[in-house]
């Protein structure tokens, strides 16, 4: 099997899998998910096969595979494996046996519909990470909103309409001015090149004026920080976190915000690079803003859900703190921190689901000491907590050092040259590892630790966490010490692809160290 | 021998997963093997560096690990470095580890979490070496963190108590505090200099090419790290809290080890400091000021670990004050010798609390003396050594400090002098004061407590003894000096050198001076003292409050950033200005819709009219002009 | 100059029926009024030279359409509220749309002339027979559609008829249905 | 012209009026009623099959002249309109099937093939007026209750007003440009003269008032709730697009100028505001239909500012798609009294009782709520960027961002289907098989379109 | 001649008006079905001027399909009256106002 098919089948074969399971009876739920198991479990041992034929430091594409489909737009098929997307395409495919297997007994309703739409995500989600087409990406990027409308709403919580809805309706109107700029770049390249083309590559060359570049970026960077979610845009995220059910909250939380990023990442800041330049400062305020505000949030929220969805608004904070730095060391961060944080973030509401099947409630005040009568289940927690609060060893430092040393990098020779205002930003962003510690720790003492005691425990014993919900926080836990502990190996296969975009954005400051 | 280092650390982070994993099912005597072998054998393993590196004529020995990352031409690597410093520094962390791991035997017996308590024990151990062996600041980051998490998790050992669980939390945060400071000079070096490793930092600075503004600035926020871990003020208010935790933790991570980090960083950077006299000032001024307050406070605290939970804050000001007037070899010197003292002072405290069956409170205590004899005696050898009398250890390194507070050529002035000395003799009296009222005089006890009064086992009183032991000679090694090749001590000031006799008789005064007054002060279950705090209510109230520093950041940080939280954040950002105005462009919408709606009646008149409107309005615009 | 008086009497003829219309109670009179209009109008035409026009408005509209009309009327003789009650609810809001759209409507035409020169036109150019001819000749699809759209337009009031026969009983249960 | 090239050139024409006098005369001859159903669907097919034929082997002619000719564009348009006419035949035989609603049907059409064939005014008109006068019938056929007359008659008499302003706008052309050839028409297009751009712009107008744009909508809502669901499928389908496609075909190449454009970008601007918002909370779903099919309008519209060479394309796909979209929603609508079936509430929990039929819609509602990758992205890509290349960005901004106002009320669709439980009143059966075939076949039209839009784009 | 045609076309567009108006003000259904012809005939008037100025055969083409669409549509419309009337017993459209909103 040629590498490039192996890709192409990594993309298709949830669609291949939610043929088989529209032939599926209603009726045999193991069935079902027996099914979306097995592709799901495939498709992450392919992308893992995928990973290590992935060769570090070969510029461009791996495994591309580009055919005409609208020939008269100049719209391809066009997809690869480059350094920017190869870890969140392996992340995606991590958390998807994960979630499938999270929901194993949370979800007894419409099982087909369920893992239909699990299906459906998955493949638009890698979709929009291996599109090198714009309209593809586009495509697949707003198709995610399908299966997560359906998701949240049909599996989610009382307030499941209002949230679905909200989520929808709020991504949609950014989606909506982006796809304004995509049409705008698509006649553009028509006019400049004289064939149309939505290849990235082909749009990375566009020379726009300053002014026009601002308001296209605008457009996209809309689109892309509703999704990250930045402050002010995020306040969809902990509505559709708190009301979606497990596995809705896990893809939420571990991918999809993800894709606000990668947006940034690989379309906005790239396509754009003149306003991106001019935009830094603002984006650099709301990215620290962002990470205030949220740690912020979290720490006065009662709903553990809401705790880690603002928790998810401070951590992409750091994120894009991290792309704005464009050096080496912030943009490689920021691509660790996103994993991190999807699996972090993604485990904590697994871990979050588990209680909740057992004890149907998220109020913290309901809950204590829960070390006490959950061993298993509060080391786990622990671990899940360390690494969001970002303890060295776990994938969360790697991610948050990165950056936040980047950041300072990039900040200081500002700061020499006159420039104070970058540094302050990075001090205060510094500061928020506090903020971050404060309401994680808050967290888990209000729920691990005091008195023993839980909604619905009779004689106060719950039942421990069993062997399938162990072994995919094993999994996570494990993903999570190891990217802590040994990141190079993905740090070297990306290194080319940030290059490539540093390079592209910012030229100047790539040769300013850091490279 | 390569590996060595590797293994030496790893050797407790193997005690950490089986006791972790395993500890639980197979029982105290695994645990009991796992959780004492390993540090012993760390300890073994650590002199058998320590051989080595003399073998070596103290020539550093790098041992690489794994490079953790690349990032283009920046390589972080885990890698160990052993030079005389560490290699005190490993010691003292196995040895008096290994000592207390063998202590908490007797203390912790029959707790139901026995296993996980020698878990984390292990794990500090782990990081800690991590600390003092990490070759670059990166590693050194990472046990720095690590012994965070484990004194969070060892406070927060017995978390069903909400306090004490809190004070897992308010350890770590404070901590975190510090440690935003440690990352941004963390931060700053590597831009200056390139690199973490931290033996070509100093030579870096050592060289002279990086600005003095920088390297104050680096100097001043690894300093706020080093506050932060070493309970400095302003961030000092964590370790009294962190006497919740068990007592053998209090002594080996909250006395001996973990606190003195901090003066380990700035001593393994002491080539910063060198080129930052201004941050040399500052942590002169703040380790001198710590030390007399904390001195102070624990005149009046009447909780057994808290008046030693101050007493280190204290020393660990006077270690600052040392490293300030860049004694970094005295400092180190303090460091060893406290390490001990205080370890047997807290372990002897242990040992009474354990005899009380967990009473804490001095003023219910009194007349232990003859009932744990043992304990009595090792914990009046090491209050005459923190006391500073000779020839016990504490009295050579105290000294020392007053002496280069006086005298250093960098940064000794007068008044560091003479506040220290002050400090000094207020550790007399308040360490006497302790002994007093709790070994000596009448017994003040519940009766029902009196009645279980007694010795502990072996395996406390045993490493009690050992360690009053170490509390006598350690002072008889000349560390400073063993350690000048690395960490050079300052040119005297000229005009003072003649001063040293003179300082050591002085110093001698005050400590017999504090003992003095601690007994006259302290006879009678302390009806002097009393008498004298009711003629300075006013002090004794500042005292016993801590000098509000607490209360200071809980009005000040905590309730302010909650409240901005909930009321700006919250209830104004979110749900007022961003959901709202959302929800009004819904409500908008709504409205229109119901306008349509009414508009559309079903009268065919107005349809008709709608249609005329529409045609008369396109012909009026079309033919506006021409 | 004669004929200016002759279109404007026959102009002033045509406006009064329509005006007329807005004003007579009964629709039999308001149809007599539209038929003045109309016959006006047929006047208008033969002056203008269209004769075979003038013609087909006196046959077919007149003749015809009118006299469907007026059947309906006198079939639907129903003296309800549209009879006492003549103008409806927007009726102030009908006249501020005469005083406007008049307004644009006369004003517009009156600045548009029409730019393309007047021609000189035969005199018979509209006469039946070389209007037949040309019609016949250059327009012949016209006429064949003609009859296709009467067909579909009898096609169409057949059904709707049709339904009036069988529809009711289907309604009245119906609506029986949504009420409960 | 020879009689042979008469007969090839109009050869769907000729097909359909044979279709209508085939049932005709099946009619007349029978004593008892027929089923036409099978001659109807193959009169179409037939249709349908010639105009692709004529399409594909490139026919171009002029039978008559000035008046009618027909070309790639033109058969393209009609083989798509009668396409599209055969899901409504479908869904149109599971009820009120009868000899007389296929004629009217048939005749629809053809006025529809005459319209997209017309050069000059007349034969517009003339086109129109066959379009529409079996329309005013098709409405009251399905005479259920009074509501039907009701709507036919608001759609009459609005419809009247409209052809007089048509006809008006037709004058005033001849007036302005001596003729009323499309060259005359183009002629007043370019010309800025009163009775010019009076022309022009009441010829639009009348065009805005049978497509339902705003503000000459406020039959289509009482039209659409008031008639049959195939009838609603067929008005807002083939109707629609015939109106829109006759139009692309009348301005040609030629584009309007300033004072026009003004018009043609905020009425289709105000419609697609004011569809999308009054569609939010309506409760039937053929006037949900209907509103949105204003909404359509508007982007339809949009297209008319495109240059002139895009125009085309992009109506006509957009045609397509919503044309089977919209049918595909409504024949997935489950079977019952017709009262019943329309109310939204009925399909809430559908997905638990048919959830075949659940799925479709909601494929249906986001294909028209233009969320990709269903092919109404497609479309309204295809529509906006028509209108960015001929410069005015600011108004394809505008007009996505009301199109953004639509998005609520398909979504609205799809959580009555899949989020609410059922309704305790739901005695609604699934929709019975021919209106499943229907689905089925839009359905097929709209992944097959979904997946490959370039196939479809490159046969425009 | 241009005072004959203009007074002509301003009597046109009159009628036209007129016409509307009437549909919107009469409240009688077959009134209003007669205000419709009335606007026909205002177009037909202005055709006629326009048929005569140019010698436009093609006016008077379109006049005479005037003339038939408008016997087909009132052959549609009133039938379709008589059927609201049938059920709902009267002229008055405001009576008929049952699908709205």
């Amino acid at each position: 099997m040629s590498e490039a098919m192996a890709l192409n089948l990594l993309l298709f074969l949830p669609v291949l899998g939610g043929i088989v399971l529209l032939a599926l009876p209603e009726r045999r739920a193991d069935l079902v998910r027996g099914l979306s198991m097995v592709v799901l479990s495939a498709q992450l041992l392919l992308a893992a096969w995928l990973y290590f034929q992935f060769e570090a430091g070969v510029p461009g594409l791996q495994f591309e595979t580009r055919i005409p489909w609208i020939a008269a737009w100049g719209v391809h098929y066009h997809i690869g494996l480059d350094g920017l997307n190869l870890l969140l395409v392996l992340l995606s495919a991590f958390l998807g046996p994960l979630v499938v297997a999270g929901a194993f007994t949370s979800i007894t309703k419409d099982v087909k519909l369920f893992h239909g739409m699990v299906l459906f995500l998955q493949f638009t989600m890698l979709g929009t990470f291996l599109a090198q087409d714009l309209f593809l990406f586009y495509l697949f990027w707003e198709a995610m909103l399908i299966p997560m409308f359906l998701i949240i709403g049909v599996w989610g919580g009382e307030r499941r309409i209002y949230a679905t809805l909200k989520f929808f309706l709020y991504t949609a109107f950014g989606s909506i001015l982006m796809l304004a700029a995509v049409i705008y770049l698509a006649f553009t390249v028509l006019t400049q090149d004289g064939s149309p083309s939505f290849a990235f590559t082909d749009l990375y060359d566009l020379g726009f004026a300053v002014e026009v570049q601002l308001l296209l970026l605008a457009a996209f960077a809309l689109s892309f920080a509703i999704k990250v979610p930045m402050v002010p845009l995020h306040t969809w995220l902990p509505d559709a976190h708190v009301e979606a059910p497990t596995a809705g909250s896990v893809i939420l939380a571990g991918v999809l915000l993800k894709m606000g990023t990668y947006g940034f990442l690989k379309l906005g800041f790239p396509l754009f690079p003149d306003a991106a330049q001019i935009a830094t400062p603002l984006i650099m305020t709301l990215a620290v803003v962002s990470i205030i505000y949220g740690a912020g949030l979290a720490l006065v929220q009662d709903d553990i859900k809401k705790i880690i969805a603002y928790s998810s608004v401070s951590h992409l904070g750091y994120v894009m703190l991290g792309l704005v730095s464009y050096n080496l060391l912030g943009v490689q961060g920021a691509i660790i921190q996103m994993v991190s944080h999807g699996l972090v973030a993604g485990g904590l509401f697994l871990m979050v689901g588990m209680i909740y099947e057992r004890c149907h409630s998220r109020d913290l005040a309901a809950y204590g000491g829960l070390a006490k009568l959950l061993p298993v289940y509060s080391v786990f927690f622990m671990i899940l907590t360390l690494a969001a609060i970002g303890l060295p060893t776990t994938s969360g430092f790697t991610g948050e050092f990165l950056v936040l040393l980047g950041a300072f990098h990039a900040a200081w020779p500002q700061f020499e040259a006159g420039a104070t205002y970058p540094l302050v930003l990075v001090s205060v962003a510094v500061l928020g590892i506090v903020l971050g510690a404060l309401y994680m720790l808050r967290l888990a003492r209000r729920l691990l630790f005091g008195e023993a005691r839980a909604p619905e425990a009779e004689g106060g014993t719950l039942r421990d966490l069993g062997l399938r919900e162990k072994a995919i926080l094993a999994a996570l836990v494990a993903a999570v010490f190891y990217i802590g502990l040994f990141p190079n190996d993905f740090l070297q296969k990306t290194e080319q692809a940030v290059i490539e975009y540093q390079e592209r954005v910012w030229p100047a400051r790539a040769g300013e160290g850091g490279q | 021998m390569n590996g060595m280092l590797t293994i030496l650390v790893l050797l407790p982070l193997a005690g950490f997963l089986l006791n972790g994993l395993l500890g639980r099912r197979l029982g105290p005597a695994f645990v009991n093997v796992v959780g004492i072998g390993l540090p012993t054998l760390a300890f073994l393993t650590a002199l058998w560096a320590w051989r080595t590196l003399e073998a070596g004529g103290g020539a550093p020995i790098i041992e690489t690990v794994f490079t953790w990352a690349v990032i283009g031409e920046y390589v972080f690597e885990v890698s160990f470095y052993l030079d005389r410093l560490s290699a005190v520094m490993a010691l003292i962390v196995t040895g008096v580890g290994a000592l207390i791991h063998l202590y908490s035997i007797g203390y912790m017996k029959g707790d139901e979490s026995y296993a996980r308590y020698f878990a984390y024990l292990n794990l500090f151990l782990f990081f800690m070496l991590l600390l003092v062996l990490g070759r670059s600041l990166l590693v050194l980051f990472v046990g720095w963190e690590g012994v965070g998490l484990a004194s969070y998790l060892l406070i927060g050992f017995w978390f069903q108590d909400v306090a004490k669980a809190r004070a897992g939390r308010k350890a770590f945060i404070t901590n975190r505090v510090g440690d935003a400071g440690f990352l941004l000079g963390m931060f700053l070096i590597f831009t200056a200099v390139g690199t973490l490793e931290m033996d070509l930092i100093n030579e870096a600075f050592a060289g002279g090419l990086i600005p003095v503004g920088i390297a104050t600035a680096a100097g001043i926020l690894l300093f706020i790290g080093a506050t932060g871990k070493s309970a400095q003020i302003p961030l000092h208010v964590w370790l009294p809290d962190a006497m919740a935790g068990p007592t053998p933790v209090s002594a080996l991570i909250h006395a001996a080890t973990m606190v003195t980090a901090g003066v380990y960083l700035i001593a393994r950077l002491s080539g910063v400091y060198l080129e930052a006299p201004a941050a040399s000032t500052l942590i002169a001024v703040i380790g001198v000021l710590t030390a007399f307050l904390a001195a102070t406070i624990a005149l009046v605290q009447t909780d057994i670990k808290k008046v030693l939970a101050y007493s280190t804050i204290s020393q660990l000001g006077f270690m600052f004050l040392a490293l300030g007037v860049g004694a970094y070899g005295v400092a180190v010197f303090h460091l060893f010798t406290h390490a001990f003292f205080k370890a047997a002072l807290f372990l002897g405290a242990g040992s009474v609390i354990h005899a009380l069956k967990g009473e804490q409170d001095i003023r219910r205590m009194g007349g232990l003396a003859r009932r744990i004899p043992w304990t009595f005696a090792t914990f009046l050898i090491a209050t005459a050594a923190i006391a500073g009398l000779p020839p016990l250890a504490g009295f050579f390194s105290k000294d020392e400090i007053l002496w280069f507070a006086l005298a250093s050529g960098q940064g000794g002035a007068v008044w560091l002098w003479a506040l220290g000395s002050l400090t000094a003799l207020l550790t007399a009296l308040y360490m006497f004061r302790l002994l007093w009222l709790v070994f000596l005089g009448t017994s003040r006890m519940e009766p029902e407590t009196e009645r279980h009064v007694h010795e502990s086992p072996i395996s406390m009183t045993g490493v009690l003894v050992v360690l009053a032991v170490f509390s006598v000679v350690a002072g008889w090694f000349a560390l400073p000096h063993y350690l000048e090749p690395l960490l050079p001590l300052p040119e005297l000031q000229p005009e003072r050198a003649g001063l040293h006799m003179a300082q050591i008789i002085f110093a001698v005064m005050l400590a017999l001076l504090g003992l003095l007054a601690a007994s006259w002060l302290y006879r009678e279950g302390g009806k002097p003292a009393d008498l004298l705090w009711q003629n300075l209510q006013r002090l004794h109230r500042v005292l016993l409050g801590r000098y509000f520093v607490d209360e200071l950041y809980d009005r000040g940080l905590q309730r302010p950033w909650r409240w901005v939280s909930d009321r700006v954040f919250l209830r104004l950002g979110d749900r007022v200005l961003l959901d709202g105005s959302l929800h009004g462009l819904a409500a908008l919408a709504r409205r229109g819709a119901e306008m349509f709606g009414r508009i559309q009646s079903g009268s065919l008149h107005w349809y008709a009219w709608m249609t005329l409107f529409g045609i008369a309005a396109v012909l009026i615009w079309v033919w506006r002009y021409v | 100059m004669i004929e200016t008086v002759f279109l404007s009497v026959f102009s002033l003829g045509a406006l009064t029926g329509a005006i007329a219309m807005f004003f007579l109670r009964h629709p039999m009179r308001v149809a007599l009024a539209l038929i003045g209009t109309m016959l006006s109008l047929a006047a208008i035409y033969a002056q203008l030279g269209l004769h075979v026009i003038a013609v087909f408005q006196v046959l077919i509209y007149v003749g015809a359409v009118m006299v469907f009309m007026v059947y309906a009327i006198m079939l639907l003789d129903v003296r309800d509220r549209s009879f006492t009650e003549r103008f409806s609810p927007l009726g102030v809001a009908g006249v501020a749309g005469v005083l406007l759209l008049v307004a644009v409507l006369v004003d517009g035409l009156l600045r548009g002339e029409p730019v393309v020169a007047a021609v000189p036109v035969p005199e018979d150019a509209f006469s039946v027979g070389t209007f037949a001819i040309a019609f016949m000749d250059g327009f012949w699809v016209y006429f064949a559609l003609a009859a296709v759209l009467l067909l579909v337009a009898e096609i169409a009031a057949s059904a709707v008829i049709d339904i009036r026969r069988r529809g009711l009983d289907v309604a009245a249960e119906d609506k029986e249905r949504g009420n409960g | 012209m020879t009689p042979e090239g008469l007969f090839l050139a109009a050869l769907p024409e000729h097909l359909l009026l044979l279709g209508i006098l085939a049932i005709l005369v099946t009619d007349l001859v029978s004593d008892r009623p027929r089923d036409p159903f099978l001659l109807s669907l193959v009169t179409v097919l037939a249709a349908m099959a010639a105009a692709i034929g004529l399409h594909t082997v490139g026919h171009v002619a002029a039978p008559f002249p000035g008046h009618f000719s027909v070309g790639p564009e033109a058969f393209a348009g009609k083989a798509l309109l009668f396409g599209l006419s055969i899901p409504v035949l479908l869904l149109a035989r599971s009820e009120h099937f009868d000899s007389r609603f296929a004629m009217l049907l048939l005749s629809s059409l053809y006025g529809a093939g005459l319209m997209l064939s017309a050069d000059s005014l007349l034969m517009l008109f003339f086109g129109l007026e066959i379009l529409s006068l079996p329309l005013y019938a098709l409405v009251v056929l399905a005479y259920r209750r009074p509501e039907s007359a009701e709507a036919a008659l608001k759609y009459l008499v609005l419809g009247g007003v409209g052809t007089a302003v048509l006809l008006m706008g037709i004058s005033l052309t001849l007036g302005a440009t001596g003729g009323l050839g499309y060259e005359h028409f183009a002629a007043a297009l370019a010309g800025g003269d009163m009775l010019s751009r009076g022309a022009v712009v009441l010829v639009v107008a009348a065009f805005m008032l049978k497509a339902a744009i705003v503000p000459f909508h406020a039959w289509a809502p009482d039209a659409y709730e008031g008639a049959s669901v195939p009838a609603t499928a067929f008005m807002a389908t083939v109707v629609k697009g015939a109106v829109i496609l006759a139009l692309v075909r009348l301005f040609g190449d030629a584009g309007a100028g300033p004072e026009l454009l003004a018009v043609l970008i905020a009425l289709p601007l105000l419609s697609m505001v004011w569809g999308n918002l009054a569609a939010m909370r309506q409760q039937g779903f053929r006037r949900l239909i209907a509103y949105s099919s204003i909404a359509h309008a508007g982007y339809l519209f949009f297209a008319l500012l495109g240059l002139p060479e895009a125009r085309f394309e992009a109506v006509a796909f957009y045609v397509i798609v919503y044309g089977l979209t919209t049918t595909l929603a409504l024949a997935c609508l489950p079977a019952g009294e017709d009262w019943l079936r329309d109310r939204l509430d009925s399909l809430k929990g559908l997905y638990h009782r048919d959830p075949r039929s659940a799925i479709l819609i909601a494929v249906a509602m986001l294909s028209l709520a233009g969320i990709p990758p269903f092919p109404g992205f497609v479309a309204k890509f295809l529509i906006f960027r028509t209108v960015m290349e001929s410069g005015l960005v600011a108004v394809a901004v505008l007009g996505l961002v009301a199109s953004y106002l639509g998005i609520y009320l398909y979504l609205r669709v799809i959580q009555y289907m899949f989020m609410s439980p059922s309704a305790s009143h739901s005695r609604t059966l699934p929709a019975g098989p021919v209106a499943t075939a229907a689905a089925v076949l839009s359905m097929a039209a709209v992944l097959l379109i979904g997946v490959f839009p370039g196939v479809v784009l490159g046969w425009l | 001649m241009t005072t004959d045609v203009n007074l002509l076309l301003a009597v046109s567009g009159m009628l036209f008006a007129l016409g509307l108006v009437g549909v919107i003000v009469r409240r009688n259904l077959l009134v209003m079905l007669m205000f419709l012809e009335l606007m026909l005939n205002g177009v037909l008037l202005s055709l006629a001027v326009f048929t005569h100025l140019l010698g436009a055969e093609a006016g008077a083409v379109l006049m005479f399909l005037v003339f038939t669409v408008a016997a087909a549509e009132i052959a549609i419309a009133v039938p379709i009256i008589l059927l609201l009337v049938r059920s709902g017993r009267t002229l008055d459209p405001t009576a008929y106002s049952g699908l709205k909103g």
